[in-house]
């Protein structure tokens, strides 16, 4: 019975990541779209935050659509996340149970 | 019971800064009628929505924070408070105000509907939806 | 399995417009189901018929209309949130003395009830905003 | 002294179109000259004529209108923002062939030029927006 | 030849209260309007921003209607914060020569 | 040059998610003809604005960033670029676009538009507009 998160901000800018990761059960899914691609990043002030999450279990992915519009296809992302295509992020709503949506 | 389903609306922004406390509100009243089953989750900025004493009248706008104190009457009584959010924002439980309900399974003596919860117990409330709105 | 896609962010402004309708257009490419396409906030804006973007750039409303028409999909405007933001169908319009209809092809103005009942009669609820 | 004012939201979504107005009257009563009041963004769709809020709530729109009618205020809606979010006049709306006009008294749209211009000739550019 | 910062978003949730003060000088005023008051409240988690700010001479003011419109007009504020009415706004805008809004 | 303004312009949020760069961008272009003193602060989520290589295809936006390029033909060549906002995001300058413009005072030579500021330059760009715009 688990959760996919999605976050869409850029957890430079917003509290939301960090609310999300703060109430994450180790088996939910953490998606990562439009702006919040950003925190994919290797090396950045959000990264320890993301490591820990996956540290607990918890798997995070982002968007591909999103890092390449942005210019960050070419940049290494954290070992820690798995790129997805919009087919990827409909299926991680049907294999998780329900989907809370960070907005 | 077979369409009976959990929602769960999870409240994260001040009101009035943004029309989001408002327009989650109504949906939740409208909601009522289906007779679901309902748990209102205020964390982060969403605290403020509950704060006594709002007063909106000098930015023009109308004051809907009174409309909180009818849940109770729409059988919403599983009302979800962060504590860190409060403990971050300097505010107490004192500072919201009492939502209460009448329990019809125990001589409908009047119930407060409000729980403080953990960061741990918010994670089970959202483990237990079955639908999250999110405003 | 079902889906309902709720959109609270008018278009160009938010991404988040954008994204539901990729979403919605991948959900039906792996054969699932659109329950229902329920615009709120100011997610009604999507069904302004008045929006003539630049040549150059997509145009939400039409992509939306399109593809309701294509698939045969439930997209619905909340009243209250279209009444606030000036989405008018012709019975809004006359109704209110005012002098035009603003909403596009598609789309159809009903109740905060209808979003209720999408997660009701939904496998799965997706929302997308600011 | 001399303001303009940049305007980037809605009404109603984000309190900054109300912000904005308050500021405006309070500017006005200190005796400032406001040169500009500069609709950008999500903000063109303050000039909606379509809106029809809750009777007991207030009327963005109507409130802008009313004081511009009242101190001959210069509202500028910009032209490419007011495209893409569906606000026309009655220029734009034949030129494009829609159906009506929703543009409200008092608005006026213009190009981005007007928003530089008010920065020159003013003496302060107050900005509200999300 | 001062600065005059308004910020709009709830330090909670955003950064731009943090932005703002780390390119403020020690003649700028800041003003905290619609969400932003929040961050007004006395012992928050952002209380030390704003003091270190104020102990650097920078001036910290808060929009009164958007205080008392969230009900916390009967909470004690920070001691460095004055309140000021819309009024106070615009006096503001023209004792400052310039104004840099954080959206 | 009695009506010539320094306009700051305050870059701070990342394209796509938002409209603001793009439309902040149309404002930069259309007030050139102006011929005020025109300065581009990118900080925040706003240096993304300038990355190399952006490819929005895939979510059906058009890219403007190579507009970007076109910034020294208009006689745009102060762009400022926070130091520590490109750090705090596993930035380098080498993953924004190189802007460059002509200078006309010294034989019409190439020279970067770029400047790698920290937090206190910053605030001397601020104090020094006349008119800030922020995106």
């Amino acid at each position: 019975m688990s959760t996919l998160h999605t976050v869409n901000k850029s957890a430079f800018e917003r509290n939301s990541l960090e609310s999300c990761l703060s109430v994450c059960k180790a088996d939910a899914s953490v998606l990562l779209i439009e702006d919040a691609v950003v925190s994919a990043l290797q090396g950045t002030s959000v990264s320890d935050q993301i490591k820990q999450a996956t540290d607990k279990g918890i798997k995070v992915f982002a968007l591909g659509e999103d890092i390449k519009a942005r210019g960050l296809s070419e940049k290494p992302l954290m070992d820690q996340i798995t790129l997805v295509d919009y087919s990827g992020f409909v299926k991680l709503t049907t294999e998780n149970d329900r989907v809370q949506n960070w907005l | 019971m077979s369409n009976t389903k959990t929602f769960v609306y999870i409240n994260r922004k001040a009101p009035y800064g943004t029309v989001y406390a408002l327009e989650s509100l109504e949906v939740v009243l409208i909601g009522a009628a289906f007779e679901q089953n309902v748990k209102l989750v205020f964390m982060d900025d969403g605290v403020f929505q509950l704060t006594n004493a709002q007063d909106p009248e000098g930015i023009g706008m109308k004051n809907f924070s009174k409309t909180y104190a009818a849940l109770g009457d729409y059988d919403i009584n599983q009302i979800y408070i962060d504590q860190q959010s409060l403990d971050d924002r300097g505010l107490t439980i004192d500072d919201l105000q009492a939502l209460v309900y009448e329990d019809e399974d125990d001589d409908w003596n009047e119930k407060s509907s409000i729980h403080l919860v953990n960061r741990e117990q918010l994670s089970d409330i959202i483990d237990s939806a079955d639908v999250l709105l999110n405003f | 399995m079902k889906f309902t896609i709720q959109v609270n962010t008018g278009p160009y402004t938010h991404q988040a417009s954008d994204s539901a309708y990729q979403f919605t257009r991948a959900a039906i490419d792996a054969g699932h189901d659109i329950h229902r396409i329920f615009f709120y906030h100011d997610g009604v804006n999507n069904a302004t018929e008045y929006s003539v973007p630049p040549q150059d750039d997509r145009n939400l409303q039409q992509l939306w209309s399109s593809l309701a028409a294509e698939h045969n999909l439930d997209m619905i405007v909340c009243v209250a949130a279209a009444q606030r933001r000036g989405i008018l169908d012709e019975g809004e319009s006359k109704k209110n003395g005012k002098s035009g209809v603003n909403i596009a092809p598609g789309f159809q103005i009903s109740g905060l009830g209808q979003l209720i009942e999408g997660g009701v009669q939904s496998d799965r609820l997706v929302v997308f905003g600011d």
